[in-house]
C-alpha cells in the first residue's frame, strides 16, 4: 500500500517537472506549446550522451541537460516561438507539431532508433527497508528532487522579486507593461526556465519512462491532461493535477489492471466536466 | 472561375484513376482522408468548436461498418449508413459535454472520451479484436457489381464518389440559413444569442453531422481496407486530421480536401524517398507555413494569386 | 552516420526501381531484376525492429551477392510507421500493382501483417513475415511464410525447463496484446499441465507501460518465478523495475522468452539483467562459425549496433528468397512460393525449415542465461530444445 | 523654458477601426501638473492609455518625452523613461501582496518602499495582505504607491478619486498637490469632478468626443464657471459636427 | 403596462455589488435613457436585462410577462433585442448576408438545412430594403463586414438588432466610437427609430441623451440616482455633482 503510494507519488513529481513549463508558456503567453516534450527529449538524449559516452557522473548530466535545454529553449523562443505570439491557436498547434516532427526525425538521425537506457550509479540503485516496506532508492531520490524543485519553484514564485513580477504579468500582461515591467523578457526567461525544467525531467525520467524519438509524442497526452486539469498559470495546480494522475494511474494498475488507463481518461473528462477551467481556478473575475 | 475551378478540381480527382492506375490505392485513401478532414472542418472550420478526439467517430464507423461486414452483412452502402447513424448518435450524446467550456476543456474532454473509446476497443477483444484488429471482414461488391480489386480501382472510385456526393451535401448545408448560423457562431458567439439564435441547440446539431461524416469516412476506410484496427480510435489520427485542415485551410471546404490530399500524397513521398527521416521534412514544411501564417495552404495560394494579378 | 548511410542507399534503390523498367525486356522473367517489397515500421514506437531486419537485409545482399537464379534482387523498403495497418495494406497493394514485385516482406507487428494478408492472397505471390509473432499469421493467407519466429513455439521451452528446475508456482507479466495472449496462453498451459501453478496473471498496457506497480503485485504474492512476456524495447524498464523492487532478493526467479533480454540493448541493461534465464531461437553468443561470421559482418556494418533476434528473422528471410530464385532460376508467383516451402538451411541461429505444410519457420529452441563475457553481457545457451514447430494451434 | 516634458502633436488613436481621439495636441512642462477634464466617453482614458502605449492603436501623429520620439516603444519601455501609471480601474495585481505590489515594478530614485510606507500607513499596516483583498480606498492609495515606485518624472492619474469617500479624497489629492510642488513631478491628472481637480492643477485641458476643446490655466478656469459648465455639464447647445 | 420594467434587480461579483436593487418601468413607445458615471453599473444592468447575466436577485418583466429565467434567444424571441457597447459584428460576413442572417432567425429559419441561404428571396429582399433605408450601398452591402469604414460598422450593429423587428430596443452606445464624419448616420437612424419601439437608450454623449431622450434614468454606484424628465435631470443637484465634483456652482 505505502509502495503503491510511494511509486504514484514519484511518478506524479516527474510528470509535473516536465509539464509545468508548458503550463507557463500557455497561462502567461496563451501559446499551445505541444512541442513542450521535445525538450524533455533533447535533456533526456543529453543526459544519456554525457553519462554513457563521457562517463561524467549522475548528477553532472542532470545538471547539463537541465542547462543546454534551458538555452536552447530560450534561443527556439527568440527565434521562433516569438513570431507566433498572439496568433491563432491552431496555428501555434500546426508550428508545434512540426517541431515534434523535426526534433524526432534530427535526434532518430543523431542516436538511432531504438530505447536509450542508462545505468544508476551504485548509490541511487537497489530498494532500502524502512518498517517493514521495500522503497526504491530511485524513486525515492526522484521524490526528493522532485520536491526541492517544487519547493524552489514555489519560494521563487513568492520570495523573489522575479516571481513577484512574473505573477504581475500573468495577472494582468497589459498593466504590467505600463508599469514597466518587461513581459517579453521575462516570458523569454520562463520559457527557459520551463524548457530546462522539462530537460531535467526527460533525463530523471530515461530510467522510468524510457527514452525514443517518439517521446514527446508518446507522452504529450499526459503533459496535456496535467495542465488542463491543474489549470493555467499556477504551480500547485499542476502539481496536484500531476501527483493525482500518478497516483490514479499506478494505483489503477495495482488494484485494478484489467481497465488500463480507463481510470485516468475517466478523472480527467469528469474533472473537466465539473471545473472547466482546472483544479485551482479562481471564480471567473471578469 | 470559379465554377471552372471547381469542375477543374473534381476532373483532375478523377482523372487520377486512368493517369495514376497504379497508385488508386493511395488516391482512394488521400479521399477518404478529404472526407475525415471535411468532417472536421464541420465542426472546426464552420461551427468553431475544437476537437482533438475526431478519430473517436471515425473509429466507431470504421468497427460498426466492419462488425457489420464480419456478422455476415458486408452490402458496403447500408454498411456506410450504419456507420453515419451509429457516430452520429455518439455526438448527440457527447455534445453536451464538449460544449460545456471553453476552447482548451473542449479540446481535452474530446480527447478525453476518444482515449476511452480506444482503451474500451482495446478492452473488448472479444468484439473488435482488441490491439490485433478485426478480423475477417468481408464486403460484398459495391452495388452487387463492382468487386474491390487489388489495383484499388473500386475502392478509389467508391471513396471519390461518396466523397463527391458528401462533399455535395455539405456545400448545401453550409450554403443553408443552418450553415450561415453557424459561421456567424464562429464568427462571433457573443452576438448569436443577441439575434435570438439558440447557440448550443446548433451546435449540437453540427456536431452530430460532423460525427456522422467522420464515421463514414471511418466505414470507408474498413470496407476498403477490409480490416480495422485500434488505429482507427488512436490520437494520432485526430491531431493528424487537425493538422490536414490547418495546412489546407479552414473553414472552407476545398481548403479541407485540399489540405489532406497534399498531406497524404507529401506524406507517401517523402517517406517513399526517406524511409527512415520523412518526418522531418514534414516538420519543417508544418514550421515553415505556420511562420508563414497566411491561412493555410489556400489562404497562401490566394495570397500567391492576389500578387500576380 | 550510419543513418546517412542507408538514407543513401534507399534512395539509390529509390532511383534504380524508377529507371529499371525502362531497361528491362517485359516478356522475359530470366535477367529482370527481382523485387522485393520490404514493408517495416522505420519510424514510430516500434522503429528498432525495423532497423535491425532492414540491416539483416542489407547485410545479407552485400555478403552473398545480389544476383539469384539469374535475378538481380532488388530491395524497395517501405515504412509503415509501425501503427497504421491501413498504410500497410496500400504499401502492399502498390508494391504490387505499380512496382510489380515478386515478393512481399517485412510485417513488424502482427495487426500489420493481418491486414496485408488478403494483398498475398490476391496476387499470389509469396509473403515472408519477418518479424512478426502471432501464431495465427500463417493462416491467413497460404503465401505466408514465416521466417521469424512463434511465442508459443519459444514460451513452452522456458516452461518446461521451469517445471525442470522444479519451479512450483510461477506468476505471469505479459503485454495486453494477441503475442503477449499467445505466450501466456501457453506458458500456463505448459506449466501447469506439468503440475505447476500460476497464482497470478497480469497484462500491461502496450502503450506507455509502467511497470512498476505491476511488479510490485507479483512481489506481494511472492511466487517462486516470474515469466515475461513485452515487446522488445521494453525489457529494459522491467529489468530495471524487478532489480528495483527486490524480486531476486525476495526469492523470484526471472524467466521469459528472449524479447526481455534483447541483444541489441543488453549491454545497457547493465547489471539487473544479469542471471536471466530466458527461451530464444536466436542468441547473438550462438557458438558457431555461421553467427560469428554474421555477428561480425553486422557489427562492422552497423557500429553501434548488435543483431538481435529480429535480425536474423530478416537475414533468414532473404535466404529463404534467394535459394528458392536460384531452386527456380528466378521463378515467379506460385512457383517460387511452391520452392519455398520445405526449404532447410543452417542460419546464424542454427538449424532450421520452413515447414511444406504450415509454412511456419521449425527451428531450435535454446535455453539461455544473461552473462559478462569480456566486459560485455551475452545470452549465453546451456540448453537446446531441437526442431521446436509452433505448439500454439 | 526648455524643451517640455511631454508634447504630443497630432495625435489620433482608437481601438481597431473605432477612432476615439483626433488631432490632439498637448505639451507638459517638467513638473507642472495638468488637469484632464471631459465628460465620460470622450477620451481622457484614451489619451492616457496611447501616451503609455498601453492598449490604443496611434493612428496618426508623434509623441516625444524627455527629448525623445516614444510612438513606437513598446510601453514598458517608455514607462521605464520615467511615465508612473495609475490606471483607472487601479488594476492591482491580485496575487501579489501589497508590498510586492510596490516592489515588483520598484526603479532607483527618491521613491522607496519606506517612503510610500510614510505616504500611506495604511498601506504599511497591509503589506502582507494580498493586492485582492484591498477595500476600494486601498488599492486606490496602493496604485498611487506603485507609481511612485517607478520614480518617474509624470504621472499619469486616471480618476484616482474615483468612488473613494470625501475624507480620502482630499487627503490624496493634497499627497497629489505636495509631490507635484515638492519634488518637481510633472503630472496629468483625470477627473470626472473639476472641482476637484482644478485647486490642485497648473492647467486645464478639456475633451469633447475626442477633440481639445479648451486649455488655460487651472485658476482661470476655476473663475469662470460658465466655461465649465458648457464643456463639462449636462446640457448646454448642441454643437453642431464640424 | 409596461414594455420593460425590472424589480428590485440587483446583481453581485463575488463582494462587489454592481447592481443594486434597480427598479425601472419603461412605457410602450418609450425614449428612455440610462447615464451614468463610468463603473455605475450601466452595462451590468444592459446585461441582465438582455439575459446575458442572470440577477442574483429581482426580476425582469417584458410586456407585463416575467422573462428573468429565459436565456438570452428567447428573450430575443419575445421581442427584446439589443445592440453592443463595442461591435458585436460578423467580420467575414457582408452586411446583406449578416443582416439577412438575423431576418432569417427571426423566423425560425436557421434550423433548415436543405434550402440554401441565398435562395430566401424574400428575407434577402428584407435585408436589402433595411440597409438601403440606413443609405448603404449596394456595394457596401456585399463588402465583406471587415473592409467597411466603422460608421458603417456601427450602422450595421443597430441594422441587426432592427431585422429582429423588436419590441423593446437597447441601445448601448450607439454613437461610441464614431469619428465625427460619420456619426450623423448614425444619430439619423437612431432618431428615427419607429414610434412602436420602444427604446432604452445607454449613452454617454450627453447632445444625443438631451435629444433624444424624453426620461433619463441616472445611475451612480449600481443605484438609480434620479430618474426624470431631461430638464428635471440637468437640474438635479445630486446628479450635478456627480458629473461636476462636489456642489454645482451658483
Amino acid at each position: 500500500m505505502l509502495t503503491v503510494l510511494l511509486d504514484g507519488l514519484a511518478a506524479g513529481m516527474l510528470l509535473f517537472v516536465l509539464s509545468v513549463g508548458l503550463s507557463v508558456t500557455l497561462g502567461l503567453m496563451n501559446f499551445v506549446n505541444l512541442a513542450h516534450g521535445a525538450f524533455g527529449m533533447a535533456g533526456g538524449y543529453l543526459c544519456v550522451v554525457l553519462l554513457n559516452r563521457l562517463g561524467l557522473p549522475f548528477l553532472a548530466c542532470l545538471l547539463a541537460a537541465a542547462l543546454c535545454t534551458g538555452l536552447l529553449g530560450l534561443a527556439l523562443e527568440r527565434l521562433l516561438y516569438r513570431r507566433l505570439y498572439g496568433r491563432d491557436h491552431l496555428e501555434q498547434v500546426l508550428f508545434s507539431i512540426g517541431l515534434v516532427f523535426i526534433a524526432g526525425a534530427a535526434v532518430d538521425w543523431l542516436m538511432g532508433a531504438r530505447q536509450q537506457l542508462i545505468t544508476l550509479p551504485p548509490w541511487l540503485s537497489g530498494r532500502v527497508e524502512l518498517g517493514g516496506v521495500g522503497l526504491g532508492v530511485y524513486r525515492l531520490f526522484l521524490i526528493a528532487v522532485c520536491t526541492g524543485l517544487l519547493l524552489a519553484l514555489h519560494l521563487g514564485l513568492v520570495r523573489t522579486r522575479f516571481g513577484s513580477r512574473l505573477r504581475a504579468a500573468v495577472d494582468d500582461a497589459v498593466v504590467a507593461r505600463g508599469l514597466g515591467i518587461p513581459v517579453e523578457r521575462l516570458f523569454a526567461v520562463t520559457f527557459a526556465l520551463g524548457s530546462g525544467l522539462a530537460g531535467l525531467g526527460g533525463a530523471l525520467g530515461v530510467e522510468v519512462l524510457g527514452l525514443d524519438p517518439t517521446f514527446p509524442l508518446k507522452y504529450m497526452v499526459y503533459f496535456l491532461i496535467v495542465v488542463a486539469v491543474g489549470g493555467a498559470n499556477t504551480v500547485i495546480g499542476p502539481f496536484l493535477a500531476a501527483i493525482l494522475l500518478g497516483l490514479v494511474d499506478v494505483a489503477g494498475k495495482y488494484y485494478l489492471p484489467q481497465f488500463g488507463a480507463f481510470g485516468i481518461y475517466t478523472a480527467m473528462v469528469a474533472l473537466l466536466i465539473l471545473r472547466p477551467q482546472g483544479l485551482l481556478a479562481r471564480a471567473a473575475a471578469r | 472561375m470559379r465554377p471552372a475551378l471547381e469542375a477543374g478540381f473534381w476532373l483532375l480527382a478523377l482523372s487520377g484513376f486512368w493517369l495514376m492506375p497504379e497508385q488508386l490505392p493511395l488516391l482512394g485513401q488521400a479521399a477518404i482522408a478529404a472526407l475525415f478532414v471535411l468532417s472536421l472542418d464541420l465542426l472546426v472550420g464552420y461551427a468553431g468548436v475544437l476537437t482533438l478526439g475526431h478519430a473517436a467517430f471515425f473509429g466507431l464507423g470504421a468497427y460498426g461498418a466492419g462488425l457489420l461486414a464480419q456478422q455476415g452483412w458486408g452490402e458496403p452502402l447500408s454498411g456506410l449508413l450504419a456507420a453515419a447513424l451509429l457516430a452520429g448518435l455518439l455526438g448527440l450524446l457527447t455534445a453536451p459535454l464538449v460544449l460545456r467550456g471553453g476552447d482548451l476543456p473542449a479540446l481535452m474532454v474530446t480527447l478525453g472520451l476518444s482515449l476511452m473509446l480506444g482503451e474500451a476497443a482495446n478492452k473488448l477483444p472479444g468484439l473488435t479484436g482488441g490491439a490485433d484488429g478485426l478480423l475477417g471482414v468481408e464486403i460484398w461488391p459495391v452495388l452487387g457489381l463492382f468487386r474491390f480489386d487489388l489495383h484499388g480501382r473500386t475502392a478509389f472510385l467508391y471513396a471519390l464518389a461518396v466523397l463527391f456526393l458528401l462533399f455535395l451535401l455539405a456545400r448545401r448545408i453550409t450554403a443553408s440559413p443552418f450553415g450561415l448560423a453557424l459561421r456567424g457562431i464562429r464568427g462571433n458567439a457573443r452576438r448569436m444569442p443577441a439575434l435570438g439564435t439558440p447557440v448550443r441547440r446548433r451546435l449540437v446539431a453540427a456536431y452530430a453531422l460532423s460525427a456522422a461524416y467522420a464515421g463514414i469516412a471511418g466505414a470507408l476506410l474498413a470496407q476498403t481496407t477490409q480490416f480495422v484496427s485500434l488505429d482507427a480510435l488512436s490520437f494520432q489520427r485526430s491531431a493528424e486530421g487537425l493538422l490536414m485542415l490547418v495546412l489546407g485551410g479552414l473553414g472552407a471546404l476545398y481548403g479541407a480536401m485540399l489540405g489532406a490530399i497534399v498531406f497524404t500524397l507529401a506524406h507517401h513521398l517523402l517517406s517513399e524517398m526517406s524511409p527512415l527521416f520523412w518526418q522531418f521534412w514534414i516538420g519543417l514544411a508544418l514550421v515553415g507555413l505556420a511562420l508563414a501564417g497566411r491561412g493555410g495552404l489556400l489562404g497562401l495560394g490566394a495570397a500567391l494569386l492576389g500578387r500576380r494579378a | 552516420m550510419q543513418a546517412r548511410v542507408t538514407r543513401r542507399a534507399a534512395l539509390g534503390a529509390g532511383a534504380a526501381a524508377l529507371i529499371a523498367p525502362a531497361l528491362a525486356a517485359p516478356a522475359l522473367a530470366q535477367g529482370r531484376p527481382a523485387r522485393i517489397g520490404l514493408i517495416l515500421p522505420m519510424t514510430g514506437p516500434f522503429a528498432s525492429t525495423g532497423r535491425q531486419v532492414e540491416a539483416a537485409v542489407r547485410l545479407y545482399l552485400r555478403q552473398r551477392g545480389e544476383s539469384f537464379g539469374g535475378r538481380r534482387l532488388e530491395i524497395l523498403l517501405r515504412d509503415d510507421t509501425g501503427t497504421a495497418p491501413e498504410v500497410t495494406r496500400r504499401l502492399a497493394q502498390e508494391l504490387v500493382v505499380r512496382d510489380k514485385v515478386q515478393a512481399l516482406a517485412g510485417f513488424g507487428l502482427t495487426p500489420l501483417a493481418f491486414a496485408a494478408a488478403p494483398v498475398a492472397t490476391e496476387a499470389k505471390l509469396p509473403m515472408v513475415v519477418m518479424a512478426a509473432a502471432t501464431s495465427a499469421i500463417v493462416q491467413r493467407s497460404p503465401f505466408i511464410l514465416r521466417t521469424s519466429f512463434t511465442l508459443p513455439q519459444v514460451t513452452a521451452p522456458i516452461a518446461e525447463w521451469a517445471l525442470r528446475e522444479r519451479v512450483q508456482t510461477a506468476a505471469t507479466l505479459v503485454a495486453d496484446y494477441a503475442p503477449g495472449l499467445d505466450a501466456e496462453r501457453v506458458f500456463k498451459a505448459r506449466f501447469t499441465g506439468g503440475g505447476g501453478r500460476v497464482p497470478l496473471e497480469l497484462r500491461t498496457p502496450l502503450r506507455n507501460p509502467d511497470y512498476a506497480p505491476f511488479l510490485q503485485r507479483v512481489r506481494d504474492a511472492k511466487p517462486e518465478a516470474l515469466f515475461i512476456f513485452v515487446p522488445s524495447g521494453e525489457g529494459a524498464a522491467v529489468m530495471k523495475q524487478f532489480a528495483e523492487r527486490g524480486l531476486a532478493e525476495a526469492g523470484v526467479r526471472l524467466i521469459g522468452t528472449g524479447d526481455v533480454v534483447d541483444d541489441d540493448l543488453l549491454n545497457d541493461m547493465g547489471r539487473p539483467a544479469l542471471g536471466a534465464v530466458t527461451s530464444h531461437h536466436y542468441s547473438a553468443a550462438h557458438d558457431s562459425p555461421e553467427n560469428k561470421a554474421y555477428v561480425q559482418g553486422f557489427i562492422a556494418a552497423n557500429p553501434g549496433m548488435r543483431p538481435n533476434f529480429m535480425s536474423v528473422g530478416g537475414w533468414d528471410g532473404m535466404q529463404l528468397i534467394a535459394e528458392a530464385l536460384q531452386a527456380t532460376g528466378g521463378g515467379e508467383g506460385e512457383a517460387l512460393l511452391a520452392a519455398m516451402k520445405g526449404r532447410s538451411w543452417t542460419s546464424p541461429r542454427g538449424p532450421i525449415t520452413i515447414d511444406a505444410e504450415t509454412r511456419d519457420i521449425v527451428q531450435d529452441v535454446y535455453i539461455r542465461r544473461v552473462e559478462e563475457r569480456d566486459g560485455q553481457l551475452w545470452n549465453i545457451e546451456f540448453d537446446r530444445l531441437p526442431a521446436m514447430r509452433d505448439p500454439g494451434t | 523654458m526648455a524643451e517640455p516634458l511631454l508634447a504630443l502633436r497630432g495625435v489620433g488613436a482608437g481601438y481597431g477601426e473605432a477612432a476615439v481621439l483626433h488631432d490632439i495636441a498637448l505639451e507638459v512642462a517638467p513638473g507642472e501638473a495638468v488637469a484632464l477634464l471631459g465628460r465620460n466617453g470622450t477620451g481622457k482614458t484614451t489619451l492616457l492609455t496611447t501616451i503609455l502605449g498601453a492598449g490604443p492603436r496611434l493612428r496618426a501623429g508623434t509623441i516625444r518625452f524627455a527629448g525623445r520620439a516614444i510612438e513606437r516603444l513598446p510601453s514598458e519601455r517608455r514607462a521605464a523613461l520615467g511615465l508612473g501609471w495609475v490606471p483607472q480601474e487601479r488594476n492591482i495585481f491580485r496575487s501579489l501582496t501589497v508590498e510586492e505590489n510596490l516592489t515588483a515594478v520598484a526603479r532607483p530614485g527618491p521613491w522607496t518602499l519606506a517612503r510610500v510606507f510614510a505616504l500611506f500607513p495604511r498601506l504599511a499596516e497591509r503589506r502582507r495582505n494580498p493586492g485582492g483583498a484591498l477595500s476600494g480606498g486601498e488599492q486606490q492609495m496602493l496604485a498611487m504607491g506603485r507609481a511612485l515606485m517607478l520614480n518617474p518624472r509624470l504621472l499619469l492619474l486616471d480618476e484616482p478619486t474615483e468612488g473613494l469617500a470625501p475624507v480620502i479624497v482630499q487627503g490624496l489629492l493634497a499627497a497629489i498637490a505636495r509631490m507635484v510642488r515638492e519634488e518637481g513631478l510633472a503630472a496629468i491628472l483625470v477627473e470626472q469632478h473639476a472641482r476637484l481637480a482644478l485647486p490642485v492643477t497648473d492647467r486645464v485641458v478639456i475633451l469633447d468626443r475626442g477633440r481639445i476643446v479648451h486649455a488655460g490655466p487651472s485658476a482661470a478656469l476655476l473663475a469662470a464657471p460658465e466655461v465649465a459648465e458648457r464643456h463639462l455639464g449636462l446640457h448646454h447647445a448642441a454643437t453642431p459636427d464640424p | 403596462m409596461s414594455a420593460l420594467a425590472t424589480e428590485g434587480l440587483t446583481r453581485d461579483f463575488g463582494g462587489f455589488r454592481a447592481v443594486a436593487d434597480v427598479s425601472l418601468a419603461l412605457a410602450e413607445g418609450a425614449r428612455h435613457a440610462l447615464i451614468g458615471p463610468n463603473g455605475a453599473g450601466k452595462t451590468t444592468l444592459v446585461n441582465l436585462l438582455s439575459g446575458a447575466l442572470r440577477p442574483s436577485a429581482g426580476r425582469v418583466l417584458l410586456g407585463g410577462a416575467e422573462i428573468t429565467a429565459l436565456p438570452q434567444h428567447a428573450r430575443v424571441k419575445r421581442g427584446l433585442a439589443r445592440t453592443f457597447q463595442v461591435n458585436q459584428l460578423f467580420p467575414d460576413l457582408t452586411p446583406e448576408g449578416a443582416v439577412g442572417l438575423a431576418v432569417l432567425e427571426r423566423q425560425g429559419l436557421t434550423g433548415r438545412w436543405w434550402r440554401p441561404a441565398a435562395a430566401h428571396a424574400a428575407e434577402r429582399e428584407e435585408a436589402r430594403a433595411l440597409l438601403a433605408g440606413l443609405r448603404f450601398s449596394a456595394a457596401e452591402m456585399r463588402a465583406p463586414t471587415r473592409s467597411l469604414p466603422y460608421g458603417r460598422q456601427r450602422l450595421l450593429e443597430i441594422a441587426l438588432a432592427l431585422a429582429l423587428r423588436p419590441r423593446v430596443l437597447l441601445l448601448d452606445e450607439p454613437a461610441a466610437g464614431v469619428p465625427p464624419g460619420e456619426s450623423r448616420a448614425v444619430l439619423e437612424a437612431v432618431a428615427a427609430l419607429p414610434r412602436s419601439v420602444t427604446v432604452l437608450l445607454i449613452e454617454h454623449d450627453m447632445d444625443l441623451v438631451f435629444r433624444f431622450a424624453e426620461r433619463i434614468t441616472v445611475l451612480a454606484q449600481g443605484a438609480v440616482l434620479a430618474e426624470g424628465p431631461p430638464a428635471a435631470i440637468a437640474r438635479d443637484p445630486a446628479v450635478r455633482a456627480v458629473y461636476l465634483g462636489g456642489p454645482a456652482h451658483g
